[in-house]
C-alpha cells in the first residue's frame, strides 16, 4: 500500500498482551470505553514469555509498522517468572534491532495489569503517537510484501 | 484444511452499533477455510449456541470461530456448545470484537476494518488448531486460609461446616484480625467482640478446623487442586499443649516496654503475652526483641512461674509442609502511614489520632479503659474534629485514589457514641462527601445529625496547628457557606484510609494471584467473579479485594467458602491441555527449556530414535503435561523450535502475525 | 608439533585412545583440513600450524557417538566451545581425551592475500614451533614478507587469553595475542545513528549468500534440524531477496546463541563473503555483561546462562545500560 | 583489435550503461562480485575472481516464476515476465565462460528454461584473459585457455590499456556503440601477454592435476569407493561450494506468502543441505557422506557422462579458497589417485 503524501498514515501495530494480566487490561479498557486507534490488533498468549523473538520479525517482515509486548508486571506473573524471562528476552532483541538501525521507538514492552484499562488506552494512544510519528517501516519489511 | 464456519454477535447494539456484522460476515467468507457465516443478535443465548450446533451438523464444520465478545467472557461457553454439538472444544477460537473493537472505536467503516482483521486472524488461527483433550488432576480435600480475621473465620467455619479440612494461618498470635480491636460495630451499634468472640471460639474448637497463628505462609508451589505449601511457625517459646492461659506469666514479666501492636502503640505490653484478653488460642508469645532471658540469657521468670511448665527458651521455628486443594486469601487491611499528612500534626501532637486509635480509646480494655481522654494530658476533651478522607479519594500520589467506603460510616458512629456518653462535647466533622449507602446506614448518619447534634461541615481541614497551650487550631473551609473557618479543639480525629495489609504483595507473588496498583488483589472479574481470584484454586476474601465494612466481608467470605466447597466438592479437575509438547525429532537434549520451567515440568530421558531411517539414542525432553501450565516460557528458549505450546503454536501465532499484517 | 605427535602416537598404542581428531596437511601452504587419524600410518600427515585455525569442538557431536575415546587438539579459545557444548549435553566428557594444544595466533589468508600476495607457492614461519614474528612467502610473483600479527585472525586480535577451560593434558605454549579490545568495534557502531547503522548493516548483508557457513560451523549452532531449515516457524526460506531475509536470518541466529555464544570467531572465518558475523555477536555479549553482570560462555560449565536466568530488578527493554 | 587507455573505462561503463544494463566487478564492503554498474559502484578489475561466479547474470540467485493474487476467493496467476532488454557482462574470465556454456547444457536442452534462455539471448559477454592466474586455479585441466577467452568480445588488460576484440556479432555490435571511445591497436601486445599467461599457468601448482579415470564408465566403482567414508568428514554440509561454483545449477521452488497472494520463486539450493530433494517420505540422501559424494560425482562423473564427456567443473578454484573446512574438489581427485584402487 503506497502512502500517499496527503493522506493520513496509517500504521500496523502488532500487540501481544499476556491472558491474565494485558488482555484483562485490555478488555478492562473496553469495557470503560477507554478508546485507542483501531491501527493496535491483539493477539493473545498465554504471557509474555510466549513471545518469540521470531514472532516480531515476522510481524516486521509482514509490514507491522510497531510491535508492543504487554505482560503483567514484574512479580505478578501468573506463571510466577515469565516476564522476567521476557524481560531479559525483549531487552537484548530490542537493542540488536536498535544496532542494526531499526528505530527505537518501533518496539515497545509495557506491564499492564488486569486493573489497568486505563494504562493500557493511555501506552496504546501514546505508541501509535509515536509509531505514527515514526512513519512507515520500510527497514525490516519484505516488499514482496506489499500490494 | 478446516471447514471452519464464522458466527458474528451483535451483542444487541453492544457490537452492532459500531461494527457493521453484516459486512464482517460477507468479507469472512472470502477467507480460505471458510465454508459458513453468519451474524446473529447474541451469539451465546440458548438461540446462538443452537445456530453453531446446526451449522456444525449440516455444513461438517471442523473449526469454528466467533466473533463477539471478550474470550475472557463466553469462550468456555462456545467451547461447550461445540463439543455438545461434536467437535473437539478446541477447535474453537473467539475473534474479540466487542471490548477490543466496537466499545473502543467511534467509527463505523473503521471498527468494521478491525473486525474484519480479528476475525481473520481467528480463523488464520483455527485452520492451524488440533483437538486438544484435557488431562486430569486429583483435588486434596483441604483449604488453606490466610488470614485469620472475621473474613478468615466466617471462610473457615463455612468450608468446615460442609465438611472440609481447614486450616487458618495467621501472622500475629491470636486470630480475631481488625475486628476484634474495634468497640463497637455500625449501624447496630453492637459490641464488636460480644459478637466477634462466639465465632472465634467456634473456629478453634470445630474439628475440622486447624489453627496456626503466629505462622506465615513461606512458599507455595503446585496448582488448583494440588498446591503444596510451607507454613512457618514462627517460635513462640510458649508450648501450647502445656499453657493453660493463667497470664501469671504475662503479670511477672519485669520487661513491660514494647508498644501493643493490640493498642496501635498507645501503651505498653509486657515481651511475654497475649494481644488482648479474648486472645485464641489463649497461649502467650515471647516477643524475642524484648525478653530479657533471650536477649541476654538473664531473667527466666516467667519459666519459674509457670506452673505448667510450658516455656521453652530454646523452641525454633518450624516448617510444616501441607497440601491444599484451594486456598483463600483473607489478609484484610492496615490503616495508611500519615507520615506525608504533616498538616494534620499527627506526628506532632499525641491529641491527633485516627479512628483506629480512638477505637482503642473508646473500649474499655483499651489504653485509657475505655475513658474519653486526651492521651497527652489524661483531660477529658471538650472540643472533638473528625477529618474525613484523610489519605482516600486523594488525587495526588500522596494518598489513595480510592474511597475507603467505611469512613462516613464509622465517624457518624463515633460520634454518635461520643455525643451519647459525653453530651457536653461538641464533635465537628469536616467532609467532602457523606457516603451511606446500605440498610439502616443513611438513617444512621442522619441521627448523628440530627438526634446527636453533630457538627457536620462540608469542607476540607487545611491545616492543624498545635497551640502552646495544648490546645489545636483547625483550619478549614466551610464549603457551603463558603467561608474560612478557624476552630479551636483538644482533640482530633482523622479518617486514615485503609490499604491491604502489607504482606499481601509477598503472598500474592507465592500465589501468582494478580495485584492492582493499590495491592488490592484482583478478582477474575469484577462483576461476574468477585470473589475468584484469576489463578485458578486462589479465591479472596474481606478487604484484601477492596474496602468492605463487616457485613460486606462476612457476605464475600461466605461466597468464597461456596467457591472453595465447589471445588473440593470435586474428584478430578481437567487439566488445561494447553501445555508444551517437544517434537522429538527435533530435540537436542540441551535442558535449556528445563531451566526456564517455573513448574520442573520438563524432564530428559534417552530414547531410541526413529528419525527418517537413522536410528539412535538421543537424549530428549519429556513434558509432564499434569505439571505444565502452559506458560511457553520454554518454546521460546528452545532454539530448534522442538518445544511447541498446543493451543498456542509457533505456525498458529505466525499465522494471526500474518494475518494482522496483511 | 613432534612432543604433540610422539605424545599422540604413545596413547593411540595404548589404546588410550581409539582415535584422533585433529588436522591433516593441506594441498597448499594454508588449507590444513579437519581429521581424524586412526593409525600411526595415518598421522605422517598430521599437522598442527598456525593455519589450524578451525574449531574442532563441534566435530565431538558426531564422535561423541563413536565407540570409545577421540582425542581431540583443542587450542585456549576451543576450549570455551567445549564446555557450552558439555553444559547442553551435547558432547560426552567421557568420550572425550583433551589435548590443550599451544596456540599463538591463527593465521588468515585472505588476509594475506590482501596484502597483494598471490600465487603462493610456500609459506614459512606459520609452524608452530619456531615462532616468527614475520612470514616469508614464496610466490610465483617472487618472494614476500608479512608480519605475523597482520595476518592474524581478527578473533586472535581480542584473544580470550592463553589458559584451556578444559583439558587431560597441554602440550605447547600458548601467548595471548590480543591487542584490542573486543567490544571496540560494536561500540564503533552503536555511536553512529540509526541510518549510518542501518547503511552498515545493510551493505554488510547484501553480501550475504545464504550459504549457512556460519551456522554450520558454529558450535552453539548444534541443533539436530535448524528452525530456518524446519517448517516450525514457517520460516525456511532460502531465497536471498533484497528484503528482510539475511536480517531476520542473521538476527534469530545471533538471538539463538545469545548468552551461549563464546566469541570463537569461526562464524567471521568461515564467511565467504567476508561479513564480519562476530558483530552481532559480540553486542550480545557486551550487552549481557553491561546489563547482568560479566559473563562468558564456556568458561564455566555450571554456570546459569544470562537467558535463562533473570534477577528481580534487571533493566526494563528500551532502556540503555 | 580495438584498446582503450585504463582511464577512459569509466567513460566507457557510462557509454555502454546510457543504453543497457552492464554488470562487471564491483567492490560491496571489501568483497569483489558482479553487480550491475552505477556511477558510484567501485569497479575492480585487478582483482583475479570474484566470490561468486558471474553465473548469477543469467541464472540469479533468486528469482520470481510467477505470483498469484487472491481477491476474494478468486487467485489469478501473473507470469513474470521475461528479460527484454539487452544487457552486458563485462569481465567474465574464461573459466567463468565455459561455466555458462555448462549451464547452457542444462537449461537450454529441451525442454528449454525460457528465463535463462532470454537471459542469454539478451547477454552480451565481454570476456578478459586472466593476467595473473592463481595457484588455486586449474582451468587448464579442463583444456580452458585462460589467456584467450572467448565470448562476445575478448579482452586484456595489458598496463594501463585495456585491448578489445570482437568476436561475435553481439560483440561487433557493442564494439560499434563503443567505437568513440575506441582505437584500433595491433595484436603484438596481446599475443605477448598471452604467452606470459600461459607460462604462468603451466607453473601452477594444480595444472597438472589428472583426471584419468573419472568418466560415466566407472559410475558405480566409483560410487562404491570407500573413500568417500574418509572425504566428507569434515565437511560442515554448508552450501558454500556450491554458492560459488560457476556451473552447481540445482534450484527448490518455493512459495512466498505475501498475505495477498503467493510468489512462487525458485533459489539456489544446495545438495549439500540437508533439506535438498526434501519430498514428503524424506530425503533420498540420508548423510552427509551421502551429499558429499553426489556433488563430486556429479561433477565429474554423472555430467561428463550425459553431456558428451563434458565436465561439470570449470578449475576456477573458488570452492579450493572459501570452502570453510578446505575441502576441495582437487583434494578428492587426488584422494583417489592416492587412493589407487578403484581407478586411476
Amino acid at each position: 500500500m503506497s502512502i500517499k503524501e496527503n493522506e493520513e498514515f496509517r500504521p500496523k501495530i502488532v500487540a501481544f498482551c499476556c491472558n491474565w494480566c494485558s488482555y484483562a487490561g485490555a478488555d478492562l479498557a473496553g469495557s470503560s470505553r477507554l478508546g485507542y486507534p483501531a491501527d493496535v490488533k491483539i493477539i493473545r498468549v498465554p504471557c509474555s514469555c510466549r513471545v518469540n523473538p521470531m514472532f516480531i520479525l515476522r510481524a516486521f517482515e509482514k509490514g507491522a509498522d510497531g510491535v508492543i509486548i504487554c505482560g503483567c508486571h514484574p512479580g505478578d506473573c501468573h506463571y510466577s517468572t515469565g516476564n522476567y524471562y521476557a524481560r531479559r528476552r525483549m531487552t537484548l532483541l530490542f537493542s540488536l534491532l536498535d544496532y542494526v538501525g531499526v528505530e527505537k521507538g518501533r518496539t515497545r514492552v509495557e506491564w499492564v495489569s488486569a486493573a489497568e484499562g486505563v494504562k493500557f488506552s493511555a501506552t496504546m494512544n501514546e505508541f501509535v503517537e509515536k509509531i505514527r510519528s515514526l512513519g512507515k517501516n520500510v527497514r525490516l519489511e519484505d516488499l514482496r510484501c506489499r500490494n | 484444511m478446516q471447514r471452519i464456519g464464522v458466527f458474528v454477535c451483535h451483542c444487541g447494539s453492544n457490537i452492532a452499533a459500531t461494527v457493521d456484522v453484516k459486512k464482517v460476515v460477507e468479507l469472512i467468507k472470502l477467507e480460505p477455510g471458510v465454508v459458513h457465516a453468519e451474524d446473529y443478535q447474541y451469539m451465546c443465548s440458548e438461540a446462538g449456541q443452537e445456530k453453531i450446533a446446526v451449522a456444525i451438523r449440516e455444513k461438517g464444520l471442523t473449526g469454528i470461530v466467533v466473533c463477539s465478545c471478550s474470550p475472557r467472557m463466553h469462550e468456555a461457553t462456545f467451547r461447550k456448545a461445540a463439543e455438545k454439538a461434536g467437535i473437539n472444544p478446541y477447535m474453537v477460537e473467539i475473534a474479540n470484537i466487542r471490548e477490543q473493537c466496537s466499545w473502543i472505536h467511534k467509527d463505523m467503516e473503521e471498527a468494521t476494518k478491525k473486525a474484519v482483521i480479528l476475525a481473520r486472524a481467528a480463523v488464520a488461527k483455527v485452520n492451524l488448531n488440533a483437538p486438544l483433550k484435557p488431562g486430569e488432576s486429583l483435588v486434596t480435600k483441604r483449604a488453606l486460609v490466610i488470614g485469620g480475621g472475621i473474613a478468615g473465620i466466617q471462610t473457615a467455619l463455612d468450608i468446615a461446616d460442609a465438611g472440609y479440612e481447614v486450616d487458618i494461618v495467621e501472622k500475629t498470635p491470636s486470630i480475631g484480625g481488625r475486628m476484634s480491636q474495634l468497640d463497637k460495630t455500625f449501624p447496630t451499634l453492637d459490641c464488636s467482640a460480644c459478637i466477634l468472640t462466639p465465632k472465634m471460639v467456634d473456629a478453634a474448637a470445630h474439628e475440622k478446623i486447624n489453627i496456626y497463628t503466629y505462622s506465615e505462609v513461606e512458599k507455595v508451589s503446585g496448582f488448583v487442586g494440588d498446591f503444596t505449601v510451607d507454613i512457618r511457625k514462627k517460635a513462640r517459646y510458649v508450648d501450647m499443649d502445656k499453657c493453660t492461659g493463667c497470664g501469671v506469666c504475662q503479670e511477672k514479666c519485669p520487661s513491660k516496654k514494647a508498644p501493643s501492636e493490640f493498642n496501635r502503640g498507645l501503651n505498653k505490653r509486657s515481651a511475654i503475652y497475649t494481644p488482648f484478653a479474648q486472645a485464641i488460642p489463649n497461649v502467650p508469645v515471647i516477643d524475642a526483641d524484648y525478653c530479657v532471658k533471650l536477649k541476654t540469657g538473664k531473667c527466666g521468670l516467667c519459666e519459674k512461674v509457670c506452673q505448667a511448665g510450658a516455656i521453652d527458651y530454646t523452641q525454633k521455628d518450624e516448617i510444616i509442609t501441607q497440601k491444599y486443594g484451594a486456598i483463600v486469601v483473607a489478609t484484610g487491611f492496615d490503616v495508611i502511614k500519615l507520615d506525608k499528612y504533616d498538616e494534620y500534626a499527627y506526628s506532632q501532637s499525641k491529641d491527633v489520632i485516627t479512628s483506629l486509635e480512638l477505637e482503642r480509646i473508646m473500649n474499655a480494655a483499651g489504653p485509657t479503659k475505655g475513658h474519653l481522654e486526651r492521651l497527652s494530658d489524661g483531660k477529658a476533651p471538650k472540643n472533638i474534629v473528625f477529618i474525613q478522607c484523610v489519605g482516600s479519594r486523594c488525587s495526588d500520589n500522596r494518598g489513595k485514589s480510592y474511597c475507603s467506603k467505611i469512613c462516613c460510616m464509622y465517624t457518624a458512629k463515633h460520634a454518635m457514641l461520643i455525643r451519647d456518653k459525653y453530651p457536653d462535647v461538641n464533635v465537628t466533622v469536616f467532609y467532602i462527601d457523606v457516603r451511606t449507602p446500605g440498610k439502616n446506614f443513611d438513617e444512621f448518619y442522619r441521627r448523628a445529625v440530627e438526634e446527636y447534634g453533630v457538627n457536620y461541615i462540608k469542607g476540607q481541614v487545611g491545616k492543624v496547628l498545635p497551640q502552646p497551650d495544648g490546645q489545636l487550631l483547625v483550619q478549614g473551609v466551610d464549603l457551603i457557606d463558603n467561608k474560612q473557618i478557624k476552630m479551636e479543639a483538644d482533640m482530633v480525629v482523622l479518617a486514615a484510609a485503609i490499604e491491604p495489609e502489607s504482606s499481601v504483595r509477598k503472598i500474592a507473588t507465592m500465589l501468582t494471584a494478580s495485584i492492582d496498583t493499590n495491592n488490592f488483589l484482583t478478582e477474575a472479574h469484577p462483576k461476574l467473579r468477585p470473589v475468584e481470584s484469576p489463578t485458578a484454586g486462589v479465591f479472596l476474601s474481606g478487604v484484601c479485594q477492596g474496602p468492605k465494612d463487616i457485613p460486606e466481608t462476612v457476605a464475600q467470605a461466605g461466597a468464597a467458602a461456596v467457591k472453595v466447597v465447589g471445588l473440593l466438592a470435586k474428584d478430578k479437575l481437567l487439566t488445561n491441555p494447553c501445555t508444551a509438547k517437544p517434537d522429538e525429532l527435533l530435540c537436542n537434549g540441551c535442558s535449556t527449556c528445563a531451566n526456564v520451567c517455573p513448574y520442573g515440568a520438563i524432564s530428559y530421558e534417552d530414547k531410541l530414535i526413529n528419525d527418517h531411517g537413522i536410528r539412535e539414542t538421543r537424549r530428549v525432553a519429556s513434558v509432564n503435561s499434569a505439571l505444565c501450565q502452559g506458560c511457553g516460557a520454554c518454546t521460546v528458549a528452545c532454539p530448534s523450535g522442538c518445544m511447541d505450546l498446543q493451543g498456542f503454536s509457533n505456525r498458529q501465532i505466525i499465522a494471526e502475525v500474518d494475518a494482522i499484517c496483511r | 608439533m613432534q612432543e604433540l605427535i610422539s605424545r599422540i602416537k604413545a596413547l593411540l598404542a595404548d589404546k588410550t585412545v581409539d582415535r584422533v581428531l585433529g588436522w591433516k596437511a593441506g594441498d597448499m601452504p594454508y588449507n590444513p583440513e579437519p581429521a581424524y587419524f586412526e593409525t600411526e600410518e595415518d598421522l605422517k600427515d598430521f599437522v598442527y600450524d598456525g593455519f589450524c585455525g578451525a574449531n574442532l569442538s563441534k566435530y565431538m557431536i558426531e564422535a561423541s557417538k563413536l565407540e570409545g575415546k577421540t582425542l581431540v587438539c583443542l587450542k585456549p579459545c576451543d576450549t570455551y566451545s567445549f564446555n557450552q557444548l558439555i553444559k547442553e549435553h551435547r558432547v560426552d566428557r567421557e568420550k572425550a581425551y583433551i589435548i590443550g594444544v599451544g596456540c599463538k595466533g591463527k593465521l588468515d589468508i585472505d588476509k594475506i592475500k590482501a596484502q597483494g600476495i598471490k600465487g603462493i607457492k610456500s609459506i614459512s614461519g606459520a609452524e608452530i614451533d619456531g615462532a616468527a614474528d614475520t612470514l616469508k612467502i614464496d610466490t610465483m610473483y617472487g618472494e614476500k614478507t608479512c608480519s605475523y600479527a597482520d595476518a592474524m585472525l581478527e578473533r586472535c586480535h581480542v584473544c580470550k587469553g592463553k589458559e584451556h577451560m578444559i583439558y587431560d593434558e597441554i602440550i605447547g605454549e600458548s601467548k595471548d595475542t590480543a591487542d584490542g579490545n573486543r567490544f571496540d568495534e560494536v561500540a564503533k557502531i552503536e555511536a553512529m545513528s540509526p541510518e549510518e547503522k542501518f547503511a552498515f548493516f545493510q551493505k554488510e548483508l547484501s553480501k550475504c549468500i545464504r550459504c549457512n557457513a556460519c551456522r554450520n560451523v558454529c558450535p552453539a549452532c548444534s541443533c539436530r534440524k535448524c528452525v530456518f531449515d524446519s517448517n516450525k516457524f514457517d520460516s525456511a526460506q532460502k531465497a536471498n531477496v533484497v528484503s528482510f531475509e539475511e536480517k531476520m536470518f542473521h538476527i534469530i541466529r545471533a538471538f539463538h546463541v545469545a548468552g551461549r555464544c563464546t566469541d570463537c570467531g569461526e562464524c567471521s572465518r568461515v564467511c565467504p563473503q567476508g561479513i564480519p558475523l562476530h558483530l552481532f555477536n559480540r553486542k550480545f555479549i557486551k550487552d549481557i555483561n553491561a546489563f547482568y553482570g560479566d559473563y562468558q560462555a564456556g568458561a564455566d560449565v555450571d554456570a546459569k546462562a544470562p537467558l535463562t536466568n533473570f534477577t528481580f530488578d534487571d533493566i526494563e527493554p528500551g532502556e540503555r545500560g | 583489435m580495438y584498446k582503450i587507455a585504463k582511464a577512459n573505462l569509466p567513460a566507457l561503463f557510462r557509454l555502454i550503461a546510457e543504453n543497457q544494463e552492464l554488470y562487471l566487478p564491483v567492490n560491496t564492503a571489501d568483497q569483489v562480485n558482479f553487480a550491475a554498474w552505477t556511477e558510484d559502484a567501485q569497479v575492480d578489475l585487478d582483482k583475479l575472481k570474484t566470490v561468486k561466479s558471474p553465473k548469477d547474470v543469467f541464472f540469479p540467485q533468486s528469482e520470481n516464476l510467477y505470483s498469484c493474487v487472491k481477491d476474494g476467493k478468486k487467485i489469478s496467476i501473473e507470469p513474470e515476465a521475461l528479460k527484454e532488454q539487452n544487457f552486458v557482462v563485462f569481465g567474465m574470465k574464461a573459466c567463468d565462460i565455459r561455466g555458462v556454456e555448462v549451464l547452457d547444457k542444462v537449461f537450454l536442452a529441451e525442454p528449454v528454461d525460457s528465463f535463462y534462455k532470454a537471459r542469454r539471448d539478451h547477454g552480451t559477454i565481454v570476456a578478459m584473459a586472466c593476467h595473473e592466474p592463481e595457484e588455486s586455479c586449474f582451468c587448464k585441466v579442463f583444456g580452458i585457455d585462460c589467456a584467450d577467452p572467448a565470448a562476445d568480445v575478448a579482452a586484456w588488460m595489458i598496463g594501463d590499456e585495456l585491448f578489445w576484440k570482437p568476436i561475435t556479432e553481439k560483440g561487433e555490435a557493442l564494439t560499434k556503440l563503443a567505437e568513440s571511445l575506441l582505437e584500433n591497436a595491433d595484436e603484438a601486445k596481446v599475443e605477448a601477454e598471452k604467452t606470459a599467461i600461459r607460462s604462468i599457468v603451466e607453473q601452477l601448482p594444480y595444472s597438472d592435476l589428472s583426471l584419468e579415470g573419472w568418466n560415466g564408465d566407472v559410475l558405480m566403482d566409483k560410487f562404491n569407493s570407500p573413500v568417500w567414508e574418509e572425504l566428507y568428514k569434515p565437511c560442515l554440509a554448508c552450501g558454500t561450494c556450491t554458492f560459488v561454483c560457476p556451473t552447481c545449477q540445482c534450484y527448490d521452488i518455493k512459495d512466498y506468502d505475501t498475505g495477498h497472494g503467493i510468489q512462487r520463486y525458485r533459489c539456489w539450493d544446495s545438495c549439500m543441505y540437508s533439506d535438498f530433494t526434501m519430498m514428503a517420505h524424506g530425503n533420498n540422501r540420508t548423510s552427509q557422506m551421502q551429499r558429499f559424494r553426489q556433488r563430486f560425482m556429479h561433477k565429474l562423473v554423472y555430467f561428463p557422462a550425459n553431456n558428451g564427456g563434458m565436465y561439470s567443473c570449470v578449475g576456477c578454484g573458488r570452492c579450493v579458497e572459501k570452502c570453510p573446512a578446505s575441502l576441495n574438489i582437487v583434494k578428492v581427485v587426488k584422494a583417489f589417485q592416492k587412493q589407487g584402487g578403484s581407478n586411476s
